[in-house]
């Protein structure tokens, strides 16, 4: 025990008769000392910002739809689906490789391939956002609803079995035969078999999340089941639900190019990544020409890493386990 | 080349190899209608007759051959001694009359759905038969006479009745065969019978096809190549380039948005060439029953386009060169057409069609003129002043299953508008279905203009004549206001029926001439180009292969040998004037006999 | 168990019943100029009507239903019209299909051999070089479009190999760069599944009992936590493979290789509802079996899932 | 007592985390002698610290936490300074082995208990086959199962939570260590098999001559199981002393405030005595006396100065500045003061 | 005893999960009275029920058989729109573990009156916060920190906002499943204390469940004792402590640990064993063997309990 004498032996004489009061306890303060600073968000977002790389690329995404917002009333900048025409020749300015006047060249058709790669992102990212976010509601709002209501749950089941294995193809082709393509058709395409995968995704959470205690107690408390979801359910998943979404852009964006190149994809007078790309892989083959592909691929490959990469970052931030 | 990987002993085995992107569903050539499956056909079944590479027709199973008066009875003489092999070459039986009987029959019985029926009904009752009102095949114009002796009678006098016979419809079939192999007729090598130049060796869809000579071929030495390989590849556009070039394959299509870089490569430019033009004639149609969304304001269409001066204005603004570019950037003039109907198709002693004398001038003149086009531009303004409103709104769809056509829509519109100005014309460029486009726009007429093409089925001008008059699915040009004659029918019309009532070839051909001459000069439709497969790397000859536009002679490989490197495009253009000059020759001299 | 089976087959018929249904009615609303082909244009109203017709295509859909399922109860998927013409569905599934096993087992065995210990690896190293070399190849995967690296790795490796650009069944050669090339994708995902399952059940408190036992870091990977993190692959597997075995369409159409990557787009595109029907009776059937078998996998690594009166362990 | 000889002893440990960029301390400068074959409660609310004590003792700790400072020795070797795998494999389980808090999810749920417990014996028992076999279902017998044999083969989901307790305390047996950590053994368990589980502990750790530490914060099981007492505030053991003096002689106004809210001390329809406010923010320094803010009895001291460790007897030790000769004397409240005396009551009878 | 007012009545009550073969009868036949005011215990081990005869109160769980009173009209079964509403608002709810029974994305604030949005028992904004206000002062939170998230607490002023959230509602009943067994031994006192003087000042009626029989005998006027869904002996808390009778009961009550080692070192604990009783042949009964004193047993064990009472043991 010889451990503990010593310091006793010491302090004694350190000690002031003065303090040896009672001190006068405020059970008010006593209260208070337990509180901690620490805000759910504050903290993904500084947990967030603690990933150099994904802030770099958040910021670089930031830029970029900054950028192919403005990017057409720039000074010097071409219209994307105009074909110049070479003085020289009067002919079309066919192939050009990159220079002083066409930044990224010219396509086989003579049209200023820097400005149409901009309206290609900008028309890759317009379809990305919507079909993510269309994707996210109708997603959300099914899932919402076949894993909270147990009446449901059954029906939306089997509807769910049924759906999931009718091939994606036929309902993609069928659209685009009842449709024409545009934009619009190619978002209401993907949407209609996009929100599948989100259902089911929220869905899972949803069961995981709906026989906790605090939503039985709402439950005592008479809240309807609408709020329940809203203000119980939600909450919980928006850290989720913004990872999807940021993993289901670059999904469209890829998704795009897959029907684009089964032939199912904006007309080629609409500039996208997806047929930027499928025109461009045709030339794979001859290096002079290889760059009309790589631009707009390594584009698309910033856009669709980035967000995946912030996605992730996101999701990982937003793990309370994660708020070290 | 000889495969290098040859380790056939001879080492003088000539093969020939490529990739292919078109699959053919079937090998019943009966059948069939598709290009892809014609080029089987071509080579494995002989018809009775053939071209030399000149386009004149020569004996092939049929050695000889006679017309009656009015061209209505044709009595063919066979070769004997022709036989039909299995695909693994072993002989099944002797090629005879029967056999083109019931080719026919087959072809014309409506519940084989035989997609060539419509040309095999040119015989007599063939069409009654088709329809189930004669049961009787008997009573349809085709007959055995003997073993060797064949004769078919026709439902009209048809002077170009020998073109139709190079048509699948037209082909033999050994009847004992075709009835034991019932409905799988055709779906694999083993189950159809051969006579022609090859025998498949191997016929796995949409992996490989392999044809060897047939060794009891009755016209083997002109069969210069011994095997041909074809490949599937469904990207073939994108990697044939490249396999010609690593030497996996002996030809390849060129796209056009990579010619330059063969252009600009010393080594590859030696390797391409153009490629023939084909007899598929394109040219912009403009709409007289235009059936549009009213947000493209069809009834101002209407209005514009009955006024001749806005035609003619369209007419002589279309640059077709520049449109051209867009697939073929180098010869771009090479591919451009004046009329409906190609050159080289028909011929009265020699002289051209295009060059007769009602369409000589429209032959020789580029359409595309911009003063004039200006100066219409000025004259339909004034004419239609408050009758049509200004700029008239001009739909122009393209199947946006065509990248090539896309890119040619945007060319044209810009070139137009610029033109023309915005004052006037607005073009709208719409991108329509890629699967189903004829029917959801061309044949409702849901366009103003479209770019649009045709082929031609017979030896006659007549087959390109005939889209353009009543009942014809394109522009309707019978809606014309003005050009109604006295008998109620358009005068285009009445030209056409005109020319097809007249038999003297040289008569005959100058009325169809003036017919087609009308339909350009009133600028009903816009010609533009003929159709080509643009550039190819390629070690065939090609102008030693048979020649002509009907049926699938262009797909035979018979005469044709595999060169030790492919033709460049200096070679080809020199091989091409040579070929132009000796077949004019060929054809005056057979036009004497 | 057998009761389990006995329900879970039929609820599989009933749905598998009415995808095909669905299927069959959407495809009649295609346009029928496709069921004439290049034909069409040259074939007059008449004639198309006459063809349609003998078709069945005009019979009311219930009619059209009934042949299907009548034909189909005798095991006769019916023949192709417009793909390849009169030749029985079976032949022509039958034809690809070997060649899809092939590959997609292979692919997918490749990619288990890969990225099953690229994971493990992943999550043993978390944070330190390997575990950022992988997550950067699975982005890259992930985010960069098949499309456009497929093409890249044809053109060069061949290059730089002096491999066959072509398949060729006869050349051993010429099947590894498809088949690798193929694996990419699901050996990042994988690598991706095994990583996070590892992490998660590294997490869990049964790991800190057995490090106070004292057992060994590489012991408790491979003894516990291998085992544990799989279960959830396990579950996914069967899908995935079945999912592979269906095919890439960029692949095989770059490679020549004859398998079914492409055969429902052709065969939509193409309007010819006997093959697209065959073709979704067995995607739908190979998903059906392969949610039942990711539950039997399930059920039979893991303990406490029996397949008994339960629903389904999703 | 004092004839036991020291096994383990935790010197000035300072144990802190790295948490959201800031540094959480959860053991302020404890220093602790563990002697051979006693049983040592460690009590204290939650958050307290205990756990993070213990865990530091096997080189559990969580990433973020390191030992800021001081010394745990056991036999020759300095625990704090273990840093790989291999050091560490040395001390668990062979030496020291703990009892998880929830039994629930401390088993693997694919492995059967029988492996589970098997894997323990192999390791440190150097057992093989057979014989490994027979041994772990003795052990089975021992922590009370039936039908060992049938058991042996099954897995954890078709056990009742006081079985898998049992399990767990059987895989920590199996490790035949020489220290066992009772990490809140019973927390999860109800009444009933609460005693049971406590009861075998007892019994198990005479069989094997364990020297043991149990968590917990219900002052019952303390009563039943420890031979002494540690009480922990704030990262701080505040008291320490053999059972019967920390419970009948408590010198530390927290252990008073501990005692003095045990239902068992309330009366009927009066209030209970409760601690008022909050435990401390271990992100802050902490001046002084943790539990001043809280304490009724707190001297203005106790607001300034850290107190040492007083000494109340040979084995009992307090740090509170009341029982600084110059601190005033204090009152108990009446329950405690009766409670005190109950005590010492007994302590003569016994 | 007799006189008072009952609050509410299970009778007969029976709950079973599942169906067909994997039926389980999670409660079996069981039947107590709340009187109003008073505070009923409910003792008994894990999964013999405790809860789910609190959720069927709550109408959370379906009820299979029986009926439960409440003022003397039943709330299972079909109700009333108005009857629903008001049990909703009569009826409230404590958890047991103050972390997971709280939203934490929300604010304590629409935690608190999330109720009373249900109930529209306010009139204006302003109203409510006032309500919000006085609740939270009412169970001794400062009323500042109905701005925060739930995590900023500790577990004892979590607890204490789960119940300001029951007593907005203004209930008369309040069910408290385990309310303090979470929560270490120094705030539990807290939120005993403030449960009785709840009590005392709003003649609150608590179902008290609890498995920590020191605490329920601390703070119950009544207790139940129940044993794989059913009571086995209801009596008066004091007389149950004093006279436990069955065999149960006494094990339980004997495995309570003490804080006083030498009394716990000699301790004895008393096993149940569930096989002692002939209930095939003889099946048991729940009756009345002193005045509010109530036990399951048959005839022939009410015999032999009915002498050890007498004895008094
Ligand atoms: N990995 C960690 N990261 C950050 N802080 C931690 C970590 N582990 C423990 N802590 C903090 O250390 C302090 C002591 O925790 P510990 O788990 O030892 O408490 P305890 O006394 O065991 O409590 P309980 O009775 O709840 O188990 C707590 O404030 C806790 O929040
Ligand atoms: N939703 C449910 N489905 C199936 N069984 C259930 C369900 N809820 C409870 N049970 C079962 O009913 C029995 C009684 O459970 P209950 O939760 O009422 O016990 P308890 O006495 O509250 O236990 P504890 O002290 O652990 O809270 C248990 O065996 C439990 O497994
Ligand atoms: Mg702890
Ligand atoms: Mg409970």
């Amino acid at each position: 025990m010889g451990l503990y004498s010593e310091e006793i032996t010491n302090i004694s004489e350190k000690s002031n008769e003065k303090l040896f009061e009672f001190a006068v306890v405020d059970e008010k303060k006593a209260e208070e000392t337990g509180y901690s600073n620490y805000s759910y968000w504050r903290s993904t977002w500084k947990s967030f910002l603690k990933n150099r790389l994904a802030v770099f690329l958040l910021i670089l995404v930031c830029t970029i739809v900054a950028f192919v917002i403005i990017q057409p009333y720039l000074p010097y900048q071409k219209s994307p689906t105009e074909i110049y025409i070479d003085e020289q020749t009067s002919s079309q300015a066919r192939n050009i490789a990159p220079n002083s006047e066409f930044w990224f060249g010219t396509n086989s058709i003579g049209q200023d391939l820097w400005s149409r790669i901009w309206a290609g992102t900008r028309t890759s990212l317009f379809i990305g956002f919507v079909v993510a976010l269309v994707e996210v509601i109708v997603g959300i709002t099914i899932g919402a609803l076949w894993g909270f209501s147990r009446k449901l749950e059954t029906p939306i089941t089997q509807a769910y079995n049924i759906v999931e294995n009718i091939p994606t193809t036929i309902v993609l082709i069928l659209m685009s035969y009842i449709l024409r393509p545009s934009i619009s058709t190619i978002i209401i395409a993907m949407c209609i078999t996009g929100w599948v995968e989100m259902a089911r995704f929220i869905r899972n959470q949803i069961v995981i999340l709906r026989d906790r205690e605090y939503n039985l107690a709402s439950k005592c408390l008479g809240t309807p089941s609408y709020r329940i979801i809203l203000k119980n359910l939600l909450p919980y998943l928006i850290s989720v639900i913004m990872l999807r979404m940021s993993l289901a852009i670059p999904f469209a964006i890829g998704a795009e190019v897959f029907l684009t190149y089964i032939g199912l994809g904006l007309p080629i007078s609409e500039p996208s990544l997806g047929n930027l790309i499928n025109e461009g892989r045709v030339l794979m083959m001859s290096p002079d020409l290889r760059y009309q592909l790589i631009f707009p691929s390594i584009v698309l490959s910033i856009i669709t890493i980035s967000f995946y990469i912030i996605g992730n970052a996101f999701a990982d931030a937003a793990d309370p386990k994660n708020h070290v | 080349a000889c495969s290098e990987k040859g380790d056939e002993s001879s080492g003088k085995v000539s093969e020939y190899r490529t990739v292919y992107s078109g699959e053919i569903k079937t090998l019943n050539y009966l059948k069939t209608a598709e290009a892809n499956e014609f080029a089987m056909s071509a080579n494995i079944i002989d018809g009775l007759i053939e071209y030399n590479q000149y386009g004149i027709v020569q004996p092939s199973l049929a050695e000889s051959w006679s017309s009656n008066e009015d061209n209505t009875v044709w009595t063919f003489k066979l070769r004997e001694d022709v036989k039909w092999v299995t695909s693994d070459g072993k002989e099944y039986a002797d090629v005879v009359a029967q056999d083109f009987v019931d080719g026919l029959n087959y072809v014309l019985d409506a519940k084989n759905e035989s997609s060539t029926a419509w040309i095999a009904t040119v015989v007599k009752n063939g069409d009654a038969f088709y329809n189930g009102e004669i049961t009787d095949f008997s009573q349809v114009g085709v007959k055995a006479v003997d073993e060797y002796t064949l004769e078919y009678t026709l439902e009209n006098p048809t002077p170009y009745f020998l073109s139709m016979l190079n048509y699948v419809c037209f082909f033999p079939v050994n009847g004992e065969f075709l009835a034991e192999k019932g409905e799988s007729f055709g779906t694999t090598k083993e189950n159809v019978l051969y006579n022609g130049a090859y025998v498949l060796d191997k016929f796995e869809p949409q992996n490989e096809r392999v044809l060897v000579k047939n060794d009891t071929y009755w016209d083997k030495e002109n069969v210069f190549i011994d095997r041909i390989r074809y490949k599937y590849n469904k990207e073939a556009g994108t990697v044939a380039p490249e396999l010609f070039l690593r030497g996996e394959v002996d030809s390849a299509s060129i796209p056009t948005s990579v010619i330059d870089e063969w252009f600009n490569d010393e080594e590859k430019k030696a390797q391409v060439r153009q490629s023939q033009n084909n007899f598929y004639t394109y040219f912009y149609a403009l709409n007289f029953d235009p059936q549009f969304d009213a947000q493209y304001e069809p009834e101002n269409w209407k209005v514009a386009v009955n006024n001749k001066n806005f035609r003619k204005s369209l007419y002589h603004a279309l640059d077709r060169v520049s449109a051209m570019l867009t697939t073929e950037p180098y010869n771009p003039e090479d591919m451009l057409n004046n009329t409906i109907t190609p050159k080289n198709f028909v011929d009265v002693e020699g002289v051209d069609y295009t060059q007769l004398e009602p369409l000589k001038n429209v032959t020789n003149t580029d359409s595309f003129n911009k003063d004039l086009a200006l100066e219409f531009k000025e004259k339909a303004m004034t004419e239609l002043q408050g009758k049509a409103t200004f700029p008239v709104k001009v739909l122009m769809p393209y199947n946006s299953g065509s990248p090539d056509w896309a890119n040619r829509s945007q060319v044209v519109e810009q070139q137009l508008e610029t033109l023309l100005g915005a004052d006037y014309i607005d073009i709208i460029v719409e991108a329509g279905p890629s699967t189903g486009f004829l029917q959801e726009v061309r044949r409702p007429g849901k366009y103003a203009l479209l770019e649009a093409n045709w082929g031609p089925d017979y030896a006659d001008p007549a087959s390109y004549t005939d889209p353009f008059t009543e009942g014809g699915t394109y522009n309707k040009p019978e809606l014309a206001e003005g050009y109604t004659e006295s008998n109620g029918k358009s005068k285009y019309q009445n030209m056409v029926d005109a020319a097809k009532a007249e038999m003297d070839l040289a008569k005959r051909y100058e009325l169809f001439a003036q017919a087609e001459a009308f339909l350009i000069e009133e600028a009903f439709v816009i010609p533009y180009a003929v159709g080509g497969t643009g550039y190819i790397a390629s070690k065939l000859n090609p102008f030693e292969a048979q020649y002509s536009p009907f049926g699938v002679t262009l797909e035979k490989f018979k005469g044709q040998k595999v060169l030790e490197k492919p033709m460049s495009n200096e070679e080809y253009k020199e091989a091409l004037a040579k070929w132009e000059q000796e077949r004019a020759e060929a054809l005056a001299e057979a036009g004497e006999q | 168990m057998l009761w389990y089976l006995g329900k879970r087959l039929l609820q599989s018929v009933v749905t598998l019943f009415i995808i095909v249904t669905i299927v069959f009615s959407l495809l009649r609303l295609m346009p029928e100029e496709g069921y004439l082909g290049a034909a069409a244009e040259k074939m007059t109203p008449e004639q198309q009507e006459v063809y349609l017709t003998n078709l069945g295509l005009r019979d009311p859909l219930i009619v059209q239903l009934g042949h299907f399922y009548g034909d189909l109860l005798q095991g006769d998927l019916g023949t192709s019209v417009t793909y390849r013409t009169d030749v029985p569905v079976k032949t022509i599934i039958a034809e690809k299909i070997m060649y899809s096993i092939l590959f997609g087992l292979g692919a997918v065995a490749l990619s288990l051999l890969v990225g099953v210990p690229l994971g493990i690896l992943m999550a043993q190293m978390k944070g330190r070089w390997l575990d950022r070399l992988g997550t950067g190849y699975i982005v890259f995967v992930v985010a960069v479009p098949a499309a456009v690296y497929y093409i890249f790795i044809q053109m060069y490796v061949t290059d730089l190999f002096n491999l066959p650009m072509l398949f060729d069944e006869y050349n051993p050669v010429s099947w590894l760069l498809p088949l690798t090339s193929m694996a990419l994708a699901p050996t990042a995902s994988y690598a991706m599944w095994m990583r996070r399952y590892m992490v998660d059940e590294l997490n869990k408190d049964y790991i800190k009992l057995a490090r106070a036992k004292g057992v060994k870091e590489r012991t408790l990977m491979f003894k516990h936590v291998m085992r544990n993190a799989f279960i959830p692959m396990a579950q996914y597997l069967p899908a995935t493979i079945l999912f592979t075995i269906t095919g890439s369409i960029y692949i095989e159409s770059l490679y020549s290789i004859p398998g079914m990557g492409g055969l429902l787009v052709d065969a939509i595109q193409r309007q010819d509802n006997s093959v697209v029907q065959g073709l979704v009776l067995i995607f739908s059937s190979l998903g059906i079996i392969g949610l039942f078998l990711g539950d039997l996998a399930m059920a039979l690594v893991d303990p406490r899932i029996k397949l008994g009166k339960g629903e389904s362990v999703r | 007592m004092q004839s036991k000889s020291r096994i383990l002893s935790i010197q000035n440990l300072i144990i802190q985390f790295k948490l959201r960029g800031q540094v959480l301390t959860a053991i302020r400068d404890i220093s602790l002698d563990l002697y051979k074959g006693e049983s040592l409660a460690i009590v204290g609310e939650s958050g307290s610290g205990k756990s993070v004590l213990v865990k530091s003792i096997i080189g559990l700790l969580e990433k973020n936490g390191s030992v800021a400072q001081g010394r745990i020795l056991y036999k020759e070797d300095d625990l704090t300074k273990f840093e790989t795998e291999k050091d560490w494999l040395k001390i668990r389980g062979k030496e020291i082995a703990m009892v998880t808090q929830d039994p629930m999810t401390s088993l693997n749920p694919l492995k059967t208990i029988g492996k589970q417990i098997e894997e323990c014996v192999v390791l440190h028992q150097k057992l093989k086959g057979k014989e490994a076999y027979q041994r772990t279902l003795q052990l089975l017998k021992d922590v009370g199962i039936h039908d060992v044999e049938k058991r042996y083969k099954q897995y954890p989901h078709e056990f009742s939570g006081g079985m898998r307790q049992r399990i767990v305390i059987a895989i920590a047996i199996a490790c035949n260590p020489k220290i066992l950590i009772c990490d809140e053994p019973t927390t999860a368990l109800d009444v009933t098999i609460q005693a049971q589980i406590l009861q075998l502990l007892k019994n198990l750790q005479q069989k094997y001559g364990l020297t043991t530490i149990y968590i917990t914060h219900d002052l019952g099981v303390v009563a039943k199981v420890a031979d002494r007492i540690a009480v922990m505030y704030a990262g701080d053991i505040i008291e320490v002393g053999q059972t019967h003096e920390v419970f009948f002689n408590g010198k530390h106004p927290y252990t008073w405030a501990l005692l003095s809210s045990l239902p068992q001390l309330g009366a009927k329809g009066e209030e209970l005595y409760s601690i008022k406010g909050t435990p401390p923010n271990l992100f802050k320094e902490i001046k002084g006396d943790a539990f001043a803010p809280r304490n009724p009895y707190a001297l203005k001291i106790d607001f300034e100065e850290r107190p040492p460790f007083f000494k109340v007897s040979e084995t009992h030790f307090a740090k509170t500045w009341l029982l600084h000769p110059n601190a005033p004397k204090v009152e108990l409240p009446q329950n405690l003061q009766a409670f005190f005396e109950e005590g010492r009551r007994f302590a003569h009878e016994y | 005893m007799s006189t008072k007012e009952v609050l509410l009545e299970v009778k007969n009550l029976e709950v079973a999960f599942g169906k067909g073969k994997s039926k389980f009868q999670a409660i079996d036949q069981v039947s107590f009275q709340i009187y109003k005011g008073e505070t009923f215990g409910l003792v008994g081990e894990s999964g013999s029920g405790k809860t789910t005869i609190g959720r069927s109160i709550m109408r959370i769980n379906e009820v299979t058989g029986g009926e439960i009173l409440f003022h003397g009209k039943p709330i299972n079964g079909k109700i009333s729109k108005d009857w629903d509403r008001e049990i909703t608002q009569k009826i409230q709810m404590i958890f047991q573990d103050p972390m997971a029974s709280l939203n934490e994305r929300a604010k304590v604030d629409y935690i608190i009156s999330e109720g009373l949005m249900n109930t529209k028992h306010y009139k204006n904004e302003e109203e409510k916060q006032k309500k919000v206000h006085d609740a939270l002062l009412e169970v001794g939170l400062l009323p500042e920190f109905a701005s925060r998230f739930p995590h900023e607490f500790s577990g004892g002023q979590r607890q204490r906002i789960g119940i300001a959230r029951a007593l907005i509602m203004e209930p008369e009943f309040i069910i408290a499943d385990e309310p303090i067994s979470a929560l270490d031994v120094s705030i539990r006192a807290q939120v005993l204390n403030l449960l009785s003087n709840l009590q005392k000042q709003k003649g609150l009626t608590y179902l008290f469940i609890a498995h920590d029989l020191s605490i329920v005998r601390f703070i119950t006027d009544r207790t139940a004792v129940i044993y794989k869904g059913k009571i086995v002996e209801l009596a008066e808390t004091e007389k149950l402590f004093a006279n436990p009778i069955h065999p149960y009961t006494r094990a339980l009550i004997s495995a309570v640990p003490e804080p006083n080692p030498y009394k716990e070192r000699e301790k004895v604990m008393e096993v149940y064993d569930p096989t002692q009783h002939h209930y095939d042949s003889n099946p048991p009964s729940f009756v009345e063997i002193e005045e509010g004193h109530f036990v399951l047993a048959n005839e022939e064990e009410l015999e032999r309990y009915r002498t050890t009472l007498k004895i008094g043991v």
